[in-house]
């Protein structure tokens, strides 16, 4: 068993269905010969052939919608989107046809189809290679989205995606593709979706929150812990369908939460876990909800990003001001 | 300054507005006598139900429903060329391809009804639904020919798009991706001249729609629309070349939207009657016919039955259709996801124990 | 001055700033000689003649693609989706180009336009003419998201949004199209954005809401006041940027809030409402928020779809569960 | 069966890799000695800079640049055939072009400093900027000729777009929109053989880029991209013709992307050197060198005068880039709308705030 960063767990993960599953092919820009541009799928085509991973011509369109067309008749596509900025032309085919053609046909037609986006800021990137943009499938019927933010998460959730039976939107934050390494055994264990991962268990306080912002999120309760505040630390790893019972649960403990998340504030994810917070846990709230978030704006060029994005400083403030207040 | 790249697009015509045999070298499955007057049969069993359906929208019996009259030797030339394995993609006014690929019209006029049932339904499983959402149902016929084309299967999918759909994204992402894979895919626009109230001149600067197949290095051929002839030999032609593994073809089928768009339009607001009348004069039921029965093969009494067989099948599967019971509330959660998860199983309870209060 | 349904409003709006402004231009599919499937274009060709009132190709990419070409050229461009569910081809452009290139440029380069959505579902319509997607915009910076409730807001509100110098989504609620009419002075008058409008006063309970179930919300408040209930209602009116003051507001008087919407629940708009309560009107909630939303489904074809849709039924039960909670 | 439209493509090429003539009628602006030696000098002057630019991400003071050697015919081609009100709209990689229009070198530098006051720039106030979704600046180009139709304007819109690129939706419905409105528009598709790791064969089955142009019924031709008399020709005619109301074209320039697709990319991951070696030997500068040497038009002193004085232009952008302060946080606020709606304004407060602690 080796020590493996995120993005290689995504390889391995990948490398595993299509050997265990002949359904299985990767499809999108630059994933052959190259290996993507940021080396998920490197190897994949040298062992598996360019009939399992496969090189499109420059369209998202038509990759959402050749994807869709493969697993309607049978096969497993894994499509990738290069950058979370270059997926708004796979809306289309994804919302009116990936996401409907099981309610759309009674169940005669499926759409078991994966769609890795290379998620998020904090690596200097240029114009539209920063975005947190899972708000465009959260209100989508039908999707699973799925964000690891470990690389044994990523292994184990993605084995899971590929399985499902529905179309699974799965966002890699790339920020921490290779931030750490850790021992993730292949074995095709996969991890369930549809569940919270408690990370960190603590009680006065629960900090939500998925992708990068984890481990921002891991050290602030470090920080926390250090001034004998005790923090919860939820990574959501699915936010649709959320499993709201373990964020609520640990509310009910804790009776505080601060959530936590890169894309803009209004209107991002973070407001459906405050809202069932306002619906369904008021009488466990000790304090306000807070949301530490990007800012309502379009995430900047690299030069002013780290403005943008949270930070375990801001992370910690609202902590504290939640800490603070009393009910 | 060379030539490096030349193109022609051919216009291919069999049968006259009156029914004239205008080519010699008819094509082997118009020889066979018998399977011409049912492929007749089948035109004209499109029309009385197109007919009929359309009645059934202004009865307040159906929603809107669009009309696929004057299109029947497209739809018909075209699924009679396809074998049962092959996968049709259509949009939402190819009613004529869907009969005759086994699609019941009580499941037309279900989905039509509001019903989603309609689209779980007896034509090949493998077919895919109506789609509204124009030219989408392009890259899924693009994207099955890619998986035929992966798993070793002679299989050629065959997707229909309108005139206004040849303009977008989605056409032309499929026709790319067919040239760029070498995919068994037959592209056929049916260029019945309306996008609703567009003409088809300022849909695009390109004197044939059948051109639009050159960006993506495909196999081009405008066909006489309103000749099934010429449809079936074309559809033959393409789809044979396809399943041997040597590409991709873009038909464009020109004929004419003898009706409004929808149910829900009036085409008045926009078109001229004198086009829609000279069109009249080009349908494909009427030339088919009389080439039938220059050659003695059809009469008037064959004519006369034939619609009277046709009226009581539409009548029965109206029938069925009317009689149909509402689905369960609980079709509507249920099929979301293959299992659904707690929000929905939660919400489905909730909507289920209003709906008893 | 006549009275005028909701989409007549439209079309005297987009008249009235033709004539004012001939940098103002309407595009789209079939809104010449047609005048727009629904009419909201009716007779402005003739009145502005084909260089003013422009039909398009069949392309969503390509309408939103050449207005916002338009708009960066110092036109004024009304782009009309036909239905909401043909607004996603469009939202590439619109999410990286219409509101990002004042940003992008410093304000070099802007993007006024106005993309006009007939939006939602109750009438009957086919497969994709019936969704309520407005949370593909509201994670959305640079964007204004607008719906109007009532001929008299349809009319200033769009004038509005036609001056605005950055893009708007106007989102007109099909099903009260031509509802009901009220008299509308074609004045010029615009309403401002960026603010709620508080339809009804009220001290028990706080109906928000937008589109076309604020009717529904007012007959539930007029059925509510049978009770001696009194319900105050909020047209939101504007989503982004949200004018929270409003809403916080109210509930600081009402202490009761039900929040209403077509779209399905998660992700949906209704939750950053929900959010801004739980963030900062905590202490004066009397009871948990609800929200009343289509379900997390697809909205069925019509023959199901007065059960997705949300009813005065099923407001006035969500409001008597609210007014039976304590604090 | 009758033929209804023929087509053919063009390849036009004046230079040969030696900076031989192979067509004797030379236009216009190419018997001008002065100006063709200030295009060389223009050429020389973008590839000065391109290569300090790559030196700059070297050593870490620059972003991710694309780099642009090999482009140099291509880009001062087009751009010193437009007139300042035309629009130009690029991609991400047209230094050249940029650096024609009058962008300085430090904006550029900013831009790809992860900076959007580089945006802000000296070049015409109406050209669109950098543009990194592939494409979609066709669209933007196809808009502005559009609002110049609408206006009567004498005015050109121009985009350019890789290989890649003539793949992409938002292309095609550009050709689509030029077609169908007659537009005063260009679009100029460079391929230089290789999206990212995507070669040009891979992109499509059409034998040229250019050929795309039949879709939309556009004037198609394909140029040497390395030959700038060829490209200058070509847009010069292309431009004219758009000015003139007879719509819009399609030049498909052949070059190469010498360099790797961006600092960030490895092309040696997936193209043989042997390959890129073979694209040396058909580079644009030194084919117009020797042309310009060979017509006593340009000497070897010249050259390197030439360079000393690219060198020290380029520093002095380079010190200015280096030395720029970090832009105000409040810029991040201050340019999403016209008037920062108030969450913007707490919200920056909140940043402002947060960052003097
Ligand atoms: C993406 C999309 N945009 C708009 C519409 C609305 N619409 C339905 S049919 C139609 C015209 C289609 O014309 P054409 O492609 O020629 O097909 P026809 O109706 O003539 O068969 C339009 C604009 C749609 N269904 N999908
Ligand atoms: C919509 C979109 N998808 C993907 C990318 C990532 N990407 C950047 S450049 C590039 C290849 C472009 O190739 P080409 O159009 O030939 O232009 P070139 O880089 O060769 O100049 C890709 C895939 C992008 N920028 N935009
Ligand atoms: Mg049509
Ligand atoms: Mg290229």
């Amino acid at each position: 068993m080796a020590a493996i960063t995120l993005i290689e767990a995504v390889t391995m993960a990948l490398a595993h269905e299509m050997r265990r599953d002949e359904s299985v092919v990767v499809i999108g820009e630059d994933v052959g010969v190259n290996g993507g541009v940021f080396r998920a799928t490197n190897g994949l085509q040298k062992i598996f052939g360019d009939q399992r991973v496969i090189d499109t011509p420059l369209d998202e369109t038509m990759i959402a919608g050749l994807t869709v067309g493969l697993a309607a008749q049978g096969m497993k596509p894994i499509a990738e989107a290069q950058f979370d900025g270059f997926v708004y032309p796979m809306l289309d085919q994804i919302i009116c046809h990936a996401a409907r053609f099981r309610t759309r046909t009674r169940g005669r037609i499926t759409c078991p189809l994966v769609l890795r986006v290379p998620w998020g800021g904090g690596i200097r990137a240029p114009e539209h290679h920063s975005e947190a943009n899972e708000a465009m499938f959260t209100n989508v019927p039908g999707l699973r989205v799925v964000m690891p933010s470990s690389p044994h998460r990523a292994y184990g959730l993605l084995l899971s995606a590929i399985r499902d039976p529905d179309p699974v939107i799965y966002f890699e934050p790339k920020r921490i593709y290779r931030q750490y390494k850790e021992e993730v055994a292949d074995d095709g264990e996969a991890l369930p979706l549809d569940v919270c991962y408690v990370l960190r268990d603590g009680s006065d306080l629960t900090l939500v929150t998925w992708g990068s912002q984890v481990k921002e999120c891991l050290e602030a309760a470090d920080k926390l812990a250090e001034d004998g505040i005790s923090a919860e630390v939820i990574d959501v790893a699915t936010l649709r369908p959320l499993d709201f019972d373990t964020i609520r649960d640990s509310v009910k403990k804790t009776g505080r939460c601060v959530i936590v998340h890169e894309a803009p504030r209004s209107g991002g994810f973070g407001a459906e876990i405050a809202a069932r917070l306002a619906e369904e846990s008021m009488y466990d709230l000790l304090a306000p909800v807070e949301r530490v978030t990007g800012w309502d704006t379009h995430i900047p060029l690299f030069r002013m990003e780290m403005n943008y994005l949270p930070s375990v400083a801001r992370i910690l403030s609202a902590a504290r001001r939640t800490l603070a207040r009393s009910a | 300054m060379s030539v490096v790249a030349t193109f022609s697009i051919e216009y291919q015509r069999y049968l006259d507005p009156e029914g004239r045999l205008v080519e010699d070298d008819l094509p082997p499955f118009a020889r066979d006598d018998e399977a011409l007057v049912e492929l007749y049969r089948h035109m004209s069993y499109t029309r009385s139900f197109d007919s009929k359906a359309v009645a059934l929208q202004r009865t307040g019996k159906l929603g809107t429903y669009a009309s696929c009259l004057g299109h029947e030797a497209t739809h018909v030339g075209v699924a009679s060329a396809m074998q049962y394995d092959d996968v049709m993609a259509v949009s939402y006014r190819e009613i004529g391809a869907m009969l005759h690929r086994g699609v019941k019209p009580r499941e037309i006029l279900m989905y039509w009804g509001g019903d989603e049932r309609g689209s779980d339904w007896s034509g090949p499983a493998h077919d895919f639904p109506i789609c509204v959402p124009i030219s989408t149902q392009c890259l899924h016929a693009a994207g099955s020919a890619l998986a035929f084309k992966l798993r070793g299967e002679p299989r050629v999918a065959v997707a229909f798009c309108g005139d206004g759909g040849s303009s977008k994204a989605d056409f032309y992402a499929a026709l790319n991706a067919a040239g760029a894979y070498q995919l068994p895919l037959v592209l056929v626009v049916v260029n019945n001249q309306w996008a609703i109230s567009v003409p088809r001149s300022a849909q695009t600067g390109a004197q044939t729609l059948a051109q639009k197949g050159i960006a993506g290095g495909l196999d081009c051929v405008q066909v006489d629309g309103n000749d099934l002839i010429a449809v079936r030999a074309a559809t033959e032609y393409a789809i044979a070349r396809a399943r041997n593994g040597h590409g991709g073809s873009v038909i464009e089928a020109v004929t004419y939207r003898l009706s409004d768009h929808t149910t829900a339009d009036d085409a008045r607001r926009y078109r001229d009657e004198a086009e829609v009348k000279a069109a009249w004069e080009q349908e494909p039921m009427r030339r088919l016919r009389s080439y039938l029965s220059e050659k003695g093969l059809w009469s008037d009494s064959q004519e006369q039955a034939w619609k009277e067989t046709c009226a009581k099948r539409v009548d029965e599967e109206v029938n069925a259709y009317l009689a149909s019971e509402a689905p369960p509330l609980s079709d509507m959660f249920d099929y979301t996801y293959a299992e659904p998860p707690l929000d929905l199983v939660q919400q489905r309870a909730e909507l289920l124990a209003g709906s008893k209060r």
